[in-house]
């Protein structure tokens, strides 16, 4: 068979498939559907420093092959995170799980990070500059190069673990960002975050969610997530995680011939909570018949 | 235990205004207690549609919608013989046990009403008959409450029109009832009113919700709530809360 | 029935239903379909200085909910367009005709125009400065706020006729872009071009169209451009034209809900011929179900 | 002139190796020449699929397609009794009268070969009786090779594996043929391959083109393709471009 499996900054994967931070809760729950032990990583839930209840309701919209949500980064903080959940996640995972870190300013970024960086749960922190569902910081990190690379630097200085910057789809030029990313030491990229969207009731006239613009995501986006994956792989040579829309076995073969190293599953999740499984067990099909013999030989090859 | 499959349409009438009954064939062992939902997926849609379960037995279940969007009116003109992907058995659902011994009674407004039949007939099983308030906006809305007659119970209707039944809410009906303990499920203004004035009375009860949802089965936290608790996911930690647990906004 | 009709800078619009440029040629080829004279007017066939081919096929993918183009400008030329399509379109139609202008530099765009405004053909002339399929020029000005302005003064200062410039979605900030064209002078804004998106063949790992990364449009981007419009309508005072993704009445009210004065239908028409009509005669059915007299009384309440 | 309508789905058979036979009920008054095509709406797909018309009646027409992809798979689950709908009339279509009087070839290779059918009835009632070639890769590829020679034609097969007729391509059949006039579907590269061929003997004819199409009728430009006489639409100007205009990149 096709081998599917895979490393992340020296981390081996039994293959690329990876459910997307907050469509996954903190993964223990999954664990009644299926052995969450066939998949190739877990990104938990975003944390913050302070619980946060996130958003008011509806933060749920539908749109053409698409969803919107305005969570918000709902969470119990990060101490409370490591405290109930990660050991709840121990108990039924033993892959690799990447740590989700969100915030509102630089030392709240560190604060989280060294917190993950000292538990022995996560492998891989992913530092999430891009969430478009708050106010002050979070997405506002994300679309510019400086702060971007400032978030990067502050937190590689403090932790030992592989730092990922989960990158914004909502700026002129997402390759700029991963560069500056890069050279302000990241171990590797993760894109994209969700679209900044909207839905608007025809007959109110009212926004349907209750903060108006916010995440947008599912196969709807696809096009736009694979493009950005190309684009920052054609300029970067540390891994790229993608994500944006991707629901079957195909999907994973355009963004790892775009350059990814894995991928991640988003809000597929949501209406197949078998999503990740199902991949998994038809990539190698899928690859077996069109003669791919590995993931690895198949890396990047949209850009020769 | 929360489960995927495909369900054969055995029936799908229209019972009132906009409301249609559906029949389901396929497996029920996912569901546990009255007031759990299945969540629908339906062609040409990405998220699954949200149904409280009416009633079920070992070789199916019936779901009673209504007509609020596309997606539930794409439901609507489906035939017997097709068939839906349904995740089945989510949500708490009522606690049938906790009225043992307590003069109880159903409180349901609209689309809030079919999750209490199953619960009626639980109820009753348990040695307990509710009597029942429906709430309705006019006469031509009004379902189920003929069925919930044949189970035994007592049946209170209000209408906001006065078209059928009492005019008024729900509460027009309930104030002047004595009861210990109460279930309740409808409109989040309706379940307030409920709230209060079952406070007044004593009584304490069971309240079920609805919101927007992502998922259905607690994986992207779409449909959380404030509870006196903590905060709460509807759709694994309800959609039934307690009275002592509910916050209202 | 409910009032349908709008208005442009000063032109009366029957209702706000226009085809999108690109989508519908020169428009009177439609007219073996049906009246066009029912449409609240029609983008021309996006137009340059000198005859163009385009790029080399396959310019056409397939996505969830939408499309990919990568049809690149193909079009005879400004002069051959006036002599040419312009009279067959006199011949069958007597609405609003927008002139779509592109270019690869000012000076092309003010010479394209100033033809446009020499004919009696186009009331409105449609700057493109967003044009994502053509490597040099085209977008280049629709994502930088100084240029789209430059570009707006220049074609300005030549012209009579009103100047909408077409906004490029491809940016960080777009009301940004706005406001430099209001500033700049410009009559009213059309928004938004298509994404940037792309499509790989998951067996071969070549890109599915030819040039790569190419305009991606159609439902699948309604959210992002309603987004936008709703940004953008916030901060300017010049009149909208919402595109991106419109397919339904419904979708013409939220635009509108969001400050649009007209939209445009853009794949919609490669989809279904009948689209614009269709929509046209769907809408006041519609608001007349919602309970809404006048477009023009429910313009922009979703900032309300 | 062009038309939009809904047709019922009458039979959908494999015919060969991923190849089937769909008749579909409905008007047909929109088709005038044989090579037009039809572009189809699937659910759950954004863009129509063109397929050629193979032949038509009064009252229906009968397209062969090749599951190319996953909207064609999904045409292949359909079943009798559904429905589609189609665009119809689109392109040009051959020109028969082009041919009068000339000993004629017709070429196809794989999903090429449809069109051809209804083009060999039309010049047999026009009183040409052309040759027939067709291409295949292997022997469980081939179809309606009997059905050009119940129509009296005679049929030259090729396939590239040689699993059935002679091994190799159309052009090996080709070569030793005498005729004036040639009228091919098929491939780009076949197509290239006959008209050089058919250049050196002094034949003109008729190659009709397959391009991805954005609209099929005309308005996106999405099928641009270079001629003799400037930039043409393969769905509107063609997909039949005479051997004179045509030019091969």
């Amino acid at each position: 068979m096709p081998d599917i499996s895979t490393t992340l900054s020296g981390i081996p994967l039994p293959n690329p498939v990876i459910p997307a931070s907050g469509t996954f809760g903190f993964g223990y729950e999954m664990a009644s559907w299926y052995d969450i032990n066939v998949l190739g990583g877990i990104a938990l839930k975003g944390t913050t420093q302070n619980a946060r209840f996130g958003n008011p309701t509806p933060r749920i919209a539908e749109c053409a092959s698409g969803m919107l949500n305005a969570v918000g980064l709902q969470n119990p903080g990060v101490e409370a995170v490591i405290a109930e959940e990660l050991p709840k996640l121990r108990r039924v995972y033993s892959g690799l799980a990447i740590a989700n870190i969100s915030g509102f300013g630089i030392e709240e970024y560190v604060y989280t990070a060294k917190k993950f960086d000292e538990d022995d749960t996560a492998a891989i922190l992913e530092v999430n500059v891009s969430c478009p569902n708050v106010q002050h910081g979070g997405m506002a990190f994300g679309t510019s190069p400086g702060a971007a690379a400032a978030v990067t630097a502050a937190v590689k200085k403090e932790v030992k673990k592989p730092v990922y910057i989960k990158l914004s789809p909502n700026v002129t030029d997402i390759a700029e960002v991963a560069l500056a990313c890069e050279e302000a030491g990241a171990d590797g990229l993760v894109l994209i975050n969700t679209l900044l969207g909207m839905r608007i009731h025809p007959r109110t006239g009212k926004p349907i969610v209750s903060i108006g613009s916010c995440g947008f995501s599912g196969p709807a986006i696809k096009p736009v997530a694979l493009r950005m994956v190309y684009d920052v792989c054609k300029v970067v040579n540390i891994p790229v995680i993608g994500v944006g829309g991707i629901a079957t076995a195909d999907d994973v073969l355009e963004f790892v011939s775009a350059g990814a190293s894995a991928v991640q599953v988003g809000s597929q999740n949501l209406v197949d909570p078998f999503a990740c499984p199902k991949i998994i067990e038809e990539l190698p099909k899928v690859m077996q018949q069109y003669g791919i013999t590995s993931l690895n030989s198949i890396k990047g090859r949209a850009h020769t | 235990m929360t489960k995927n499959a495909i369900y054969t349409i055995e029936t799908n009438q229209p019972i009132a205004n906009d409301v249609f009954a559906m029949r389901l064939a396929g497996p029920t062992g996912a569901l546990v207690a009255p007031g759990q939902f299945v969540n629908i997926l339906l062609n040409g849609f990405y998220l699954r549609r949200p149904i409280s379960v009416c009633d079920w037995d070992e070789a199916g279940m019936l779901l009673i919608y209504k007509i609020l969007g596309k997606g539930t009116a794409q439901m609507a003109t489906m035939q017997p013989g097709q068939t839906l992907n349904l995740l089945t058995g989510l949500g708490n659902g009522f606690t049938v046990s906790a009225a043992t011994g307590k003069p109880t009674v159903l409180v349901g407004g609209g689309v809030g009403v079919p999750p209490l039949f199953s619960l009626a007939k639980q109820l009753i099983t348990a040695g307990n008959i509710p009597e029942v308030v429906l709430g309705f906006r006019s006469s031509g809305d009004v379902f189920y409450a003929e069925e919930f007659a044949k189970l035994g119970c007592k049946v209170h209707l209000a209408t906001e029109d006065g078209t059928a039944g009492t005019k008024g809410f729900v509460t027009t009906a309930l104030q002047d009832m004595a009861y210990d303990y109460y279930y309740t499920c409808g409109p989040n203004a309706m379940l307030q009113a409920v709230h209060a004035l079952s406070a007044q009375k004593g009584a304490a009860g069971q309240l079920s919700f609805e919101e927007r949802m992502g998922c259905g089965f607690g994986a992207c936290m779409g449909c959380s709530c404030h509870t006196q608790v903590g905060p709460k996911r509807v759709c694994v930690d309800g959609p039934v809360f307690t009275s002592e647990e509910v916050v209202f906004a």
